[in-house]
Formats: C-alpha cells, structure tokens, sequence
C-alpha cells in the first residue's frame, strides 16, 4: 500500500489528509501518481501538477516529478514552507 | 538536541543546556523568532493584525529535516553544541516560535552556523503558517527573499 | 542599552528586557562570549590552560567606542532594540565575558547587526585581556583574524 | 594641562598609569608629544613610536600620530585591544 499525505492550504483545498491506495501497474513514478489521482479523484488533483505550488516528498525526503515509485511509499503533497 | 513541541521555551535554560554540552566554547550564537503582530508581505500593502497564528508541520519528516540541516551546518563549522526548537500549534503575537543556538570555539562559525540552520529551516522544514486576522484565516504565503537568503549558502 | 560591568549577567533577563523594548520584532539574534579554558593563538603551539582572565578597560572610551559600534550598526540595519554588555576584571574560564542581543523585524538584519557589533568591539573598544596560566600572567596580543573579520564590513 | 593615559601592556612596560604635564610651545601634534616624552622621561618611551604596536586616542576618539594637540588634551596610549 501507498500512503499519500496532504498538507496546509493543499490539504484544505483538496479537503482531504491524505489516503492509502494500492498502486496500479502503470504507475511507476510521481507524475503518473498524480494523473491517476487526477483520474480517480477529480479534476481538482491537477493541482498538484504545479510544481511551483506544490513540493513533494518521497517517505520524507523532498524528490521531484520523475521519482520512481515501487508502490510502499509515504507521499505527501505540500506547499512551500514558512515556518521559522 | 531538536524538537518540534507545543510547548513555550527558556531562553536562559536554553543557554545554560548549551554550555553545559560544549567544551571550552568560546562563545554562542543564538536566534529567537517571534510571531509578528502584523506580518508584511512582500509586496507593499497595509497589513492587518495578527491575532494568532497556526503552525502545522509534517510529524516526523519534520525532525528529519531538521536532523539534516544541522548535520550539514556540523560538516561546514566548527559546532560543539547546537540547540534547535520549533514550536507547532496556536500561537499568538509575541510568542516564541523557534529557537537555534549554536556554541563553537569561534564566534564566526557560531554565527554562520546559527543563520545557516535558520535559513534552511525557514525554506527546507515542513512547517507551514496559517495567520488569523479580523479579516479571517489564510495560509502565509512563502518569501522569495527565504529563498534568496538559503540560496546565498550554495557557493 | 550599554553596561560596561564587573559583575555576571543573565541570559534569559537580558532577552526578556530586549523584547520589552522591541515592538513587532521578528526575531532576536545573540551572541555570548565566554572565557575559553584554553586561548589558542593564530601561531599553533601547545597553549596552556587558562586559570583567569584579567580585562582591562579605558573607562570612558570604552562606553563611547561601544556606542558608536551601536549607533553604526543601526544606521546600517533595521534595529529595534539592542544590548551590549561587556564584562570587566578578574574572570575565570567559563564565565561570560560579553553579550550582545539585537532585536529586529527581519532575521538577517539581526544577525548582521549582532555580528558587526562583535566585529567592531572586538578591534574598536579598548579592553585588553591578561591572561593567567600556570606558566604566569601574560597579556594576549590581537590576532590578525579579528582585524580580518571587521574588514569585511568595509565592503 | 594635559592629561596621558597608558593601559595594559604598555602600562606595565613603562611602569606608569599616566600623568599630567604643561604642553611646552614646540608640542604641536602627538608625534611631537612622544619625542618630548622620550626626552624628558627616557628611552622607554620611544616604544609609543610603534604604530604597529601602539595606539593612540586623544580625548577618547582613535587618531594617527599626526593629530593636533592643544595642551588641554586627554591623550591615551595603549596596545590594539583584545576584548569581547
């Protein structure tokens, strides 16, 4: 199982935490992660496509777009930080 | 030492927790940050008072991140003992948010240190800010000027 | 505020008085400067340990240095508030020797004004240090690497 | 009169804090203060011609061995300093 993380104005946004999914076949990678969210869970996932708006960790660690995906993963979608 | 908590800190226990680590320090840098009554965009525009603020973070890569930036400040200066605290939760004007406090044998490396770790907090630990006005709640938008201010460590 | 004193100070006053005078401040920047149990000069050698610090000061001259270092510092940066305390007389290894607190809206400006002011002071103010070891007292001479560090800010 | 002050090394090495002297009319500047005092006081005093080694502040401000005196002067001698 994949779990998926939302967080901050995205997490509002999407009106969503987060969620666990099993990865389908073709998914081998984040962007295809997110067109299938986008496929699955409505035309409000393409937000996650900006990469301007929306950073992305791979169990904790921030990767970008092309990071491959073997389906155990903890991924979550954020905007850029502001704390301090 | 780092910790992500709700709870209000000391500075002066900070201090003494310090010192009490490092050997022979010959000095401490530290940097308090404080939640503003009115925060200023980047652009121009009259701000409205900051009533409380929220400070939502990602439970445990948050720490993670943390570990890392000052792991990357120990490989850079001469760091004896370093102290990071970043408090999550409701906040409200004046409080403390977070704290670093780096002691070293040289003043320099202490305060490079110190900015160093706070430059890549701001920009690279996963804490986002929401602030509540009289004119509602809304998510704090990043700086580029964070973003300049990390940048200056690459060269 | 400038106090040139025999006496120890407190970390966590002195943070809290700064913040009484800075209003809608983002941040505070420290610097603590302690006495080391070993000095190690720019020349390595093995240096001997350090039972007591002797500071010497020009009384006078050293309130108006420090306050001209202040007031440089705030036509430099955006400064809320600041405090400089300098310790005179017989020390021991360990103890705080100086502080400086800058209380700013912005983080670099804070860190930027606290380390000029130690640069400065460092170079500027007329303290001399005599320090006593097992092999006697002698007094520590000035190290190149201070005059290098407020060069930098000549930029 | 005018006032001379010697601090920390240089205070031990001469042997003297400072002291109080009328300005003779040929005492123009500092330059001219030190051979005075190398004259009138001994050989010793010619370690205050180091300007490596040996500041100077005339009523309380940093200046250079060729600043003016008037003969009511606070004027100090010391090593570079070493505090903070």
């Amino acid at each position: 199982m994949l779990t998926i993380n939302y967080f901050a104005s995205l997490r509002e946004e999407l009106g969503s935490g987060g969620e666990t999914l099993t990865l389908p076949e073709q998914v081998t990678d984040v962007a295809r992660l997110i067109d299938h969210l986008v496929q699955t869970k409505g035309e409000s996932w393409s937000a996650l496509k900006d990469s301007s708006r929306v950073l992305i960790a791979v169990d904790q660690v921030i990767v970008d777009r092309g990071h491959r995906l073997h389906g155990t993963e903890e991924v979550a979608f954020f905007p850029p930080m502001t704390g301090g | 030492m780092i910790s992500v908590q709700t709870q209000d800190f000391d500075i002066g226990e900070q201090h003494r927790i310090l010192l009490a680590e490092a050997k022979n320090a010959g000095g401490v840098a530290t940097f308090t940050g404080l939640v503003r009554e009115f925060y200023e965009p980047d652009v121009g525009r009259t701000a409205p008072r900051v009533e409380s603020l929220y400070l939502e973070h990602y439970p445990g890569m948050t720490e993670k991140a943390l570990a890392d930036i000052v792991s990357q400040a120990r490989t850079r200066w001469d760091v004896l003992a370093c102290r990071v605290i970043h408090r999550v939760g409701e906040l409200r004007a004046g409080d403390q948010i977070v704290y670093v406090g780096v002691a070293s044998t040289h003043r320099g490396d202490a305060f490079a240190a110190a900015e160093f770790i706070m430059d890549y907090l701001k920009t690279s630990a996963p804490f986002w800010k929401k602030q509540n006005t009289g004119q509602g709640a809304q998510w704090i938008e990043s700086r580029a000027s964070d973003e300049d201010a990390r940048k200056r460590w690459d060269k």
